[in-house]
């Protein structure tokens, strides 16, 4: 079993769970209950999928953690070389389409002047529900890819919010969703959730295979941690909303921040959701090439008991 | 009145002549260069982290084959000349009213050292509300990655002309910008042409870094956006595909352009020597 | 002594024949340690048609003197007008030939730094100034040399089509600092020759810095001694025309009075 | 011997002394700077885009009260020196070969035109590989964003350096690295010194953009990724409050370094002119 | 004509008293039109303790065969040895005196440029360098001046400098070009002197370039004139210690001589 775990995560809201099981040294205390000697667990910091992947490839880190399409991606990419796979989502959240364009109600109503802000390119997770949502509505997948544009959530937050750019719709996730909402300058066009046609994870942690073999009581106390963790966010919203901005020195409200944990399409919890339809979906547009038998191919054998999907 | 009699002239040997003008190190050191990647890479054996060689080469050729990536790069090359030249021009005028006052040369002492070091993303809010999404805010970033090095470099070169050069063009009657333009700007070339090839240097990694902070749409992206979505699926081999479609038009500008520039400029004047 | 006839003080009369009047011109240099003073209390006036030669001892300020003329240095005290306005900017009607031997454009071959000189200096039009550069390229030897670039010249060439610039100008007042110095003899006594004809042609002036007691005689018309550091007016000497060829009369004799009042020091023979 | 009479030197007046002294046209400049700013965000009125100067101080002021940004600026500027020192190390040894040998001098040129335009994600699997997540792999970019500009700085100085001067060191017996460190580095300063000016720029904007994607560890980020949260945050004073920080550091090091080398070395040995 | 004695081709031979021996040297420069012969097929030996005196007229090569000696080209054709050994790179024992007055560092002052070259030049340390350096600073004049930097210098003052530099280390074989072309008359005169004082005391060898007869009289033992363009050997005088003092029988005789062969053109007077 490894003496050091060190975790990449990214920024926001998403990564409560990972934030919780830091503040509050779960990791450690499941892995003493399991009888192995804590691991001295390292937090880093990396943006972008594409980033943690190649720290992951190059044994510079042990756990990543991106959005889901791009780990199914990654998995089938590296089937026959790193072999990546899941080690536990990260929870299910809606992602919104706003937009500040009154006359827009649904999909089909973007012309040729509006433009899409998404957070990354192609491979992103929100490009892909957009694609997918496109694909529901038209048939065809691709046809508003000529109206995005790749740009970071905040910035084009704060574009959208400004009210005089080019930009006018912007699929995003939490907290950058709701403070969109909540100014009343812009209205929701489309719920991920919808388009999924139900709940669906958002993130996952993801590992080698190699490493998840090498260390299984080290993942299973990971497992557990998380497990802990997201009980105690559902429990105590309040103070888990409070540990948050103390965690990350977010100038965030407690309020606003409670009220995105208790949403309704917020739900941290370590089984994967939708898995099976986000790639099936890639496999459909030959991103990749091939879709897994199950879901439970995509992710570490111990969470195949879980109830996902 | 006693001439100086006629140079008596002969022509070089053919032999040495033909070997000064081909680049023949710079083969080797290329070549060398090229097979210490290919065995790394196949020492190495993780595809995913660096492609070999020849793999790279193979995923350029079908990307070329494509027609992706001539696009993609020309499309790159558009913007990058239209922010490069914007930069330059630019430059010459900040310093061109720096070597004429006071003023101008405290301004440009002050900008430089104040927006030099800040990075494109500083620019983002302020180049989006100005231009918009896409290619002008590019440009912008562009023209901020080559403007202050270029101007520092011009500036710094304006400073060291020798006096009495400069004593020479006074004379003539000379100031201004003509000053700046028939004195200042050939006696500093050397200098110039250093900061030009650092700032050409600088609109390349620019331009691929921003391209996907500054809203670039999917259709009209560059060889940042193939590099960036290669990178997103693990297509490490494209990646340095892309990678290298930069190193290959960085030796063509190089060996066309600043050599040649060196050649009939400095070299040719004797400002420097080899 | 000579005193400068009539016009001390007055300002703005072009129709006199007073060039250039310096009235107790001091000039200096900021250094590290402070304000060198290089030159201190110089008064003279040249007439339109004068040679008036600047004779003294190294780093007496002779250089900074004609620097101060033409207008690349601001004198610290005093007054310096030229046809009764005070002097400016440099310009093209003080062509001065400097005495460092890299005052030639470096880009520009042998022909084309005459022929640029003109095109700004004078605002000709590139056939003419090509046409007269060549003329003085030819008349200071170089016409062999007139596409290299500076940098394949020997010093002495570079310094010829110093002169060639300079002369084909054919500036009002021409200001030359020890532009023969590079040359060997035969090409010294022609260069000093094409001088004297330039200004016996074209009426123009020159003042004109050398060291050297014998060339001060040739060439000039009036000689100012310079003290040494600061630089300050020792004497002045005419020089008759009858004087300047080497074996007449008057020759030895006014290079003995000038070798005296320049350099108090006795002349030291080699044993 | 006839001695040149020891220089009369008289001290300057005070009043110009005081006035050559006291940069009061950078305070003129700076200020105007601040009031257009301050004007242009009010009238703008978006305090997400672009705050006001005024909230920008302010921001700035808290965070340096609670002593984070300190700390976060100390921990870049560690990075920064770092990398920045091993930069111009690295490129010091580069242009002694270059200068030395024909095959370094190729060697330079080649290297300098390859990798100068790539941009720092292209040696992220390399600087992975090698250093890992975190500080040495962002001192790994840095020295890659410090190296290329300086190097053809130098190197461009170097052939710049008159040829009678070169003599005059080899005729000395001169040669090799001594040559290169005694003749040609005081000889090329003017333009070393616009190169190293450069690369601090350089080594600043590669420090922000890069501290996210090469990894920091959660708390102990620096200023990048102090920009970075408040940004994701949509604290947009306080990313301006953190670009300022960046642009008063580079005051402070513009002013009290590069001016004062300037001064004590190519202005006192009248290289340049001002 | 002088022949050289005995030597020719005694190749290592370095009790002998030939300090420099050139034969059939060629020197060529690389141009944009092709290949410029400067000198050409240039043969003589300089004896220990000898002063060669190089001259010719503007543009001749005098500069580049002396830069050739230096060890700072390389000759076209032909070879050329010191003390029997081929002559490589640059070294302080062929310390060069510049024609150009930009051979000083700019960035150390008078003393640091004297006392670095004893430094480096001779491994001598600091202390001791200083020293002498002083010494020479002070027997060239320059006393004053020993803190400024160059570019406060006049050019007769910087000129001084470099012969300070070169007289300092003593080389075994000293390369002057044109040293005191920038010095008045009374100067020059005081640093013939002391070059003539350095050669007795130390033995030391010169190979000395100038464009003035007269000096090359006062300074040298033989002189070598040269042809222009490309430079050839065109004579060789011997100069008889008694014929030095300028008022001798001998001088003018020789002054004369050389005077027809160098300059075959007819002397002009101005009238
Ligand atoms: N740029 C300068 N800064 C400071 N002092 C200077 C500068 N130029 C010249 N000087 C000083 O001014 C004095 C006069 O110098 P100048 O060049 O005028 O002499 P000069 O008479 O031309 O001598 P030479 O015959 O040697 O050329 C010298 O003492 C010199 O040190
Ligand atoms: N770097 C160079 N490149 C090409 N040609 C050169 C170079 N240097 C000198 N020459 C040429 O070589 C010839 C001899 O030049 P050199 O400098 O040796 O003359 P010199 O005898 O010293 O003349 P002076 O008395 O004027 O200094 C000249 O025709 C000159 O044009
Ligand atoms: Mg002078
Ligand atoms: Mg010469």
């Amino acid at each position: 079993e490894t003496g050091q775990l060190r975790i990449a995560q990214q920024f926001g809201i998403a990564y409560l769970p990972l934030i919780v099981a830091s503040e509050k040294g779960l990791i450690e205390e499941e892995a003493k209950a399991l009888g192995i000697a804590p691991p001295k667990v390292e937090w880093l910091r990396l943006s972008g999928a594409a980033a943690m992947n190649e720290a992951l490839i190059s044994g510079g880190l042990d756990f990543a953690t991106a959005g889901i399409t791009p780990m199914i991606l990654t998995w089938d990419k590296t089937r026959t070389t790193a072999k990546i796979i899941g080690v536990a989502a990260l929870g299910s959240m809606a992602n919104i389409l706003t937009t500040n364009n009154p006359n827009i109600k649904t999909l089909a109503d973007f012309t040729e002047k509006d433009r899409i802000a998404l957070p990354s390119v192609k491979v992103g997770f929100q490009p892909i529900v957009l694609q997918m949502a496109a694909d529901k509505a038209f048939g065809k997948y691709d046809k508003l890819d000529e109206l995005t544009v790749s740009m970071p959530h905040p910035d084009a937050t704060a574009q959208i919010l400004s009210g005089h750019s080019e930009i006018t719709a912007h699929f995003t996730s939490p907290p950058f969703s709701q403070q969109q909402l909540a100014s009343g300058k812009v209205h929701q066009v489309l719920n991920s959730y919808d388009v999924l046609g139900g709940p669906h994870t958002f993130n996952v942690v993801y590992s080698t295979t190699k490493f998840v073999n090498d260390n299984p009581k080290t993942i299973l106390a990971f497992v557990r941690g998380l497990d802990r963790a997201n009980e105690w966010i559902k429990a105590n919203p309040k103070e888990a909303a409070a540990l948050y901005i103390k965690a990350e020195g977010s100038k965030l409200a407690p309020d606003f921040v409670e009220s995105i944990i208790r949403d309704k399409d917020v739900n941290f919890t370590t089984a994967p959701e939708g898995a099976q339809k986000f790639a099936d979906f890639e496999a459909k547009v030959g991103l990749i090439k091939q879709a897994p038998a199950s879901w439970r191919d995509l992710f570490w054998s111990g969470l195949g008991e879980k109830p996902g999907s | 009145m006693s001439d100086v009699a006629a140079p008596k002239l002969v022509r070089a040997p053919a032999l040495r002549r033909a070997l000064e003008g081909t680049p023949w190190r710079r083969f080797i050191i290329l070549a060398g260069f090229a097979l210490a990647w290919e065995l790394y890479a196949r020492w190495l054996d993780n595809a995913l982290l660096l492609p070999t060689l020849g793999a790279t080469l193979s995923a350029l050729w079908s990307a070329v084959l494509s027609g992706e990536l001539p696009n993609r790069a020309l499309t790159s090359l558009r913007v990058l000349i239209t922010g490069y030249a914007l930069g330059v021009a630019v430059a010459a005028v900040l310093t061109t009213l720096a070597a004429l006052s006071r003023w101008g040369n405290e301004a440009l002492g002050l900008l430089t050292s104040m927006f030099n070091p800040l990075p494109a993303i500083a620019l983002l809010p302020i180049a989006l509300l100005w231009f918009g999404v896409g290619t002008p805010s590019l440009i912008f970033v562009i023209v901020h990655s080559v403007l202050w090095p270029v101007a520092l470099a011009c500036y710094g070169g304006f400073l060291a002309v020798p006096p009495t050069l400069r004593m020479a063009g006074r004379n003539l009657g000379l100031s201004g910008g003509r000053f700046v333009a028939e004195i200042l700007v050939p006696a500093a070339f050397p200098q110039i042409l250093s900061g030009l090839r650092i700032g050409w240097a600088f609109a390349w990694r620019t331009l691929i870094a921003a391209e996907l902070v500054f809203g670039v749409s999917a259709r009209s992206g560059g060889i940042g956006w193939f590099i960036y979505t290669s990178r997103a699926q693990l297509e490490t081999a494209s990646v340095f595909a892309g990678l290298l479609t930069v190193i290959v038009v960085g030796l063509v500008v190089e060996g066309l352009i600043f050599r040649t520039l060196t050649r009939i400029t400095v070299q040719r004047w004797g400002q420097v020597q080899t | 002594m000579n005193v400068a006839p009539r016009l001390t003080g007055l300002v703005g009369d072009t129709t006199s024949s007073t060039l250039l009047k310096l009235d107790h011109v001091s000039i200096s240099y900021p250094t590290r340690e402070g304000i060198l003073t290089a030159v201190e209390d110089v008064s003279f006036t040249l007439a339109a048609g004068e040679r008036l030669i600047l004779l003294g001892p190294s780093g007496c300020g002779k250089s900074t003197l004609l620097r101060a003329v033409g207008g690349f240095l601001k004198p610290s005290a005093g007054e310096m007008r030229m046809n009764g306005r005070r002097i400016g900017a440099p310009g093209p009607d003080r062509m001065t030939v400097f005495q460092e031997f890299d005052q030639l454009l470096p880009w520009r071959t042998v022909l084309g730094n005459v022929r640029y000189a003109l095109e700004r200096g004078k605002s000709l039009p590139r056939r003419d100034a090509e046409g007269i550069a060549r003329r003085w390229l030819e008349r200071v030897g170089l016409k062999n040399f007139i596409d290299a670039f500076p940098h394949t010249l020997s010093g002495g060439m570079k310094q010829r089509v110093a002169i060639a610039r300079a002369f084909a100008l054919e500036p009002a007042l021409l200001l030359m600092d020890e532009p023969f110095a590079a040359l060997d003899a035969l090409t010294r006594r022609q260069m000093q020759d094409e001088l004297l004809k330039l200004c016996d042609e074209t009426g123009n002036t020159a003042l004109f810095v050398t060291h050297g007691i014998d060339e001060a005689i040739r060439v000039g018309t009036r000689i100012l001694a310079l003290t040494p550091h600061p630089g300050r007016l020792a004497a002045t000497f005419d020089v008759p025309p009858e004087t300047r060829a080497r074996g007449s009369s008057g020759f030895g004799e006014l290079e003995r009075r000038i070798q005296e009042t320049v350099f108090s020091a006795p002349e030291v023979d080699h044993v």
